[in-house]
């Protein structure tokens, strides 16, 4: 059997990969791109816990499809705001978003 | 038990006894077996795959007033094993420029996502496959495989035809996926689960007789996920030449036309199995597993027929209209029928057999008559809108 | 677990078949590449340009209300399977929950957002 | 070493590359495809904790449609410098210094709890998940507000989200 740890750390690891690339992405849609890896991660530590905690509460798995329909939410908006700022700026780094700066 | 009624079992329990024989655990022994059942399945339905190149091209043929391939052999038949030979010793070409990597995954990526289907189709009573409680989504998780696939090889190929082709073809498969998951819904809820082999045992009556739309609006949604006429607007001889797949040569091609072919086939055995009762026919199925394979297949065949029938009668739709079509008309009248159906299957519950069907059938028909009349009067509107100028220029004449 | 073993099988040779068939005809076929005969294909002419066009947004429209209604359609799942043992009270969450979904599928057709222009 | 430990030892190795790979990759459909590699190796894992339900919505949402959102948006957005330029910014180092940073102050923190390596129960015959889940979502002892929130939330997405990418100035 695998013990709980073994997940959290892998849990662990993908959300730490995709916190560096939320801070060191260049590109806007690669932002975005970390974030869905930081979810994941959430999701993982979701479900292990359901698995080893008590299997008849099914709150692990119902918050992991929240996770899912947040997950959905945030890549809509998030795009949209990519693409309408790519529209207007013609550009979608991030550092080059600078408007707010002055 | 003999091997007529439990052939599996029998060549399983055999092949056990060989393996430990050599010394193997009995652990690696089931895993080995598995993987040769799975190689074997998988090895007949290659086979079958070879074969549908004929049927289709005989179908074709005589729905075009023709003969077909008639040369080689009896009826034809040997000409697909030609046509394999043909695609074997073509040169492999690459496109410059093309990334080679995704390039060449995406023919396996496309033949796979057809192929793992078969890991929950289940042929008969003593053989479900694998009996996923989740199939009716593994259905549509494979199909996810196969769109993204259809993007790769387009993206990779470094064409514009093939990229714009891509775009077409999943624009058209991610958008029929939502009526289609939603009529996928009313088999779930009649059977109260959504593994496959429940669906069939709980098929008393054919779930066509309880809900005729929904088993025609599946049909359309998978005719577009296909990517068959009237909806292969992705390979637009005259606009786009062949779609996402116009750089593929050789065997590479071949596993997205063997892909297309064995999907058609695959979803008219999905057809059969959530609303013409799979392996059941009055009980044949439980004479042979041999017979329910045989009743499978051929409620498939039928399946696929109805798909080749209407790919060789309607003509291609434009983009519009067909996506028109999937959000303005089928998309609503799916949810429309979920909804009356969950309400209808709550109310009629303790209902007597008849009761039940009887309301289920009225409830379609009345849901199909009144969306077409919504239809028909707005698309009225349209012409009259369309040709309403016309007319008065002609009065000037 | 174990069955997804199996599904796993059925992967690996799903892939393992593809795979071969594509490596046989590698082998077969002649090798004899040059430049005119990997150039992209475009109507018989020289290929103008990369392959990147500028693409509709109404891709991304159409990819969007996807993206919401494929969620909302996976959550529906396990409601249809309860369905059966559930009283009036769950078809009624369950009709509601596609009115809200369907309301945005109203404002989008208002919007005239599902047009191909 | 059991043969299911060996499976989540291989699957974690490449879901954690492919992780790494969608954050430096300089192609930002690399970085796409990438991503389909390690959300397919969380439904792996989600299959390995028994949740099979999970694991196939994670396919239907993830490679069906999330990334296929994604493939199209660096579509529609795509530009000469932001593919030729550096892919990470010039402050990179802080970011894997935080990262570094979160990972070791996460596994210190795990390793100090006292159910951290505690093993998974075996699961009761009979048990369906997805009927459970069918019952945890539409009782109202259970998550039917959530559920319904979730719709509300969806709805917002797409109003907000239509809004935003094309209203007309």
């Amino acid at each position: 059997m695998i013990p709980l740890s073994w997940y959290l750390i892998l849990a662990a690891g993908l959300f730490s990969i995709g916190l560096f690339g939320v801070l060191s992405r260049r590109n806007a849609v690669a932002i975005l791109l970390g974030v869905e890896l930081m979810l994941n991660a959430i999701n993982i530590n979701l479900v292990a816990f359901w698995r080893y905690g008590d299997i008849s509460m099914m709150a692990g798995q119902v918050f992991a499809i929240i996770v899912f329909a947040v997950a959905a939410a945030e890549v809509a908006v998030g795009l949209a705001l990519v693409i309408s700022v790519y529209r207007r700026r013609n550009t979608v780094v991030a550092e080059e978003l600078d408007l707010l700066k002055w | 038990m003999n091997f007529w009624n439990d052939p599996l079992k029998i060549a399983a329990d055999w092949l056990t006894g060989v393996f430990t024989g050599w010394g193997m655990t009995p652990v690696a022994a089931n895993v080995l077996i598995a993987f040769l059942g799975t190689l074997l399945l998988i090895t007949i339905l290659m086979v079958i795959d070879i074969f549908l190149v004929w049927i289709e091209r005989k179908i074709v043929a005589r729905f075009q007033d023709r003969i077909g391939p008639n040369r080689l052999g009896p009826f034809g038949l040997i000409q697909p094993f030609a046509d394999i030979i043909k695609l074997m010793i073509k040169e492999d070409t690459t496109p410059q420029g093309a990334d080679k990597v995704v390039y060449n995954l995406a023919p396996m990526l496309s033949m796979m996502s057809v192929l793992i289907l078969w890991a929950i189709v289940p042929l008969a009573p003593v053989m479900l496959g694998v009996d996923l409680n989740a199939g009716m989504l593994f259905i549509i998780a494979a199909g996810s495989i196969g769109t993204l696939s259809i993007i790769m090889a387009g993206w990779s190929s470094n064409n514009k035809f093939s990229v714009i082709g891509a775009f077409r073809q999943v624009a058209v498969m991610i958008s029929f996926e939502v009526p289609m998951l939603a009529v996928m819904l009313i088999p779930t809820i009649f059977a109260g689960s959504m593994g496959l082999n429940d669906i069939i045992q709980s098929q008393n009556i054919w779930f066509f007789f309880l809900s005729p739309l929904a088993a025609l609006i599946f049909l359309i949604a998978a005719i577009a996920e296909l990517g068959r006429a009237p909806f292969d607007l992705a390979e637009g001889e005259s606009e786009l030449v062949a779609g996402f797949n116009i750089e593929y040569s050789g065997m590479k091609f071949g596993m997205f036309y063997a892909g297309e072919l064995l999907h058609a086939f695959t979803f008219g055995g999905f057809w059969a199995i959530m609303f013409f009762g799979g392996y059941r026919f009055f009980g044949l199925e439980k004479v042979s597993p041999f017979l329910a394979i045989a009743v499978l297949v051929f409620k498939a065949m039928l399946g696929y027929w109805v798909i080749m029938w209407v790919r060789y009668t309607v003509m291609r739709i434009r983009i519009d209209q067909m996506l028109a079509f999937n959000w303005k008309f089928l998309t609503p009248v799916s949810f429309v029928l979920v909804m009356v159906t969950a309400l209808m299957n709550a109310l009629l519950k303790g209902a007597d057999g008849w009761l039940y069907v009887t309301g289920m059938i009225l409830s379609n028909v009345i849901v199909g008559w009144v969306s077409l009349e919504i239809a028909r009067s707005a698309a009225k509107q349209e012409r009259e809108r369309i040709e309403g100028p016309k007319q008065v220029v002609e009065a000037h004449h | 677990m174990n069955e997804w073993l199996y599904v796993g099988l059925f992967f690996i040779v799903g892939l393992i078949i593809p795979v071969g068939a594509i490596a046989v005809g590698w082998l077969l076929g002649p090798k004899k590449p040059n430049p005119i005969k990997q150039s992209t294909y475009e109507c018989g002419i020289e290929p103008v340009g990369e392959s990147w066009v500028q693409f509709k947004a109404q891709y991304y429209i159409f990819a969007l209300v996807f993206l919401v209604f494929d969620v909302e359609t996976v959550f529906l799942f396990p409601w249809a399977v309860k369905l059966g043992q559930l009283g009036l009270f769950a078809v009624v969450e369950g009709i509601v929950f596609i009115l809200i979904l369907v309301a945005g599928l109203v404002y989008t057709w208002r919007k005239g957002m599902l047009e191909w222009v | 070493m059991t043969g299911e430990q060996v499976i989540f030892l291989i699957v974690g190795a490449v879901t954690l590359l492919s992780g790494f790979m969608v954050v430096t990759v300089r192609n930002l459909v690399h970085a796409a495809l990438w991503l389909v590699a390690t959300l397919f190796g969380v439904a792996i894992v989600y299959t390995l904790l028994n949740a099979g339900f999970l694991a196939v919505v994670q396919v239907v949402v993830y490679i069906g449609a999330i990334a296929i959102l994604f493939i199209f948006a660096v579509m529609l957005t795509r530009r000469e410098a932001a593919e030729t330029g550096a892919p990470l910014n010039n402050n990179w180092w802080v970011g894997a210094l935080m990262a570094g940073l979160t990972f070791s102050g996460l596994v210190y923190l795990l390793q100090t709890w006292s159910g951290f390596s505690k093993t998974a129960s075996t699961i009761p015959s009979g048990f369906d998940a997805i009927s459970q889940l069918g019952a945890a979502l539409t009782s109202p002892q259970g998550y039917v507000l959530p559920f319904e929130v979730a719709s509300v939330l969806l709805l917002a997405a797409l109003v907000g989200a239509v809004y935003l990418a094309f209203n007309k100035k």
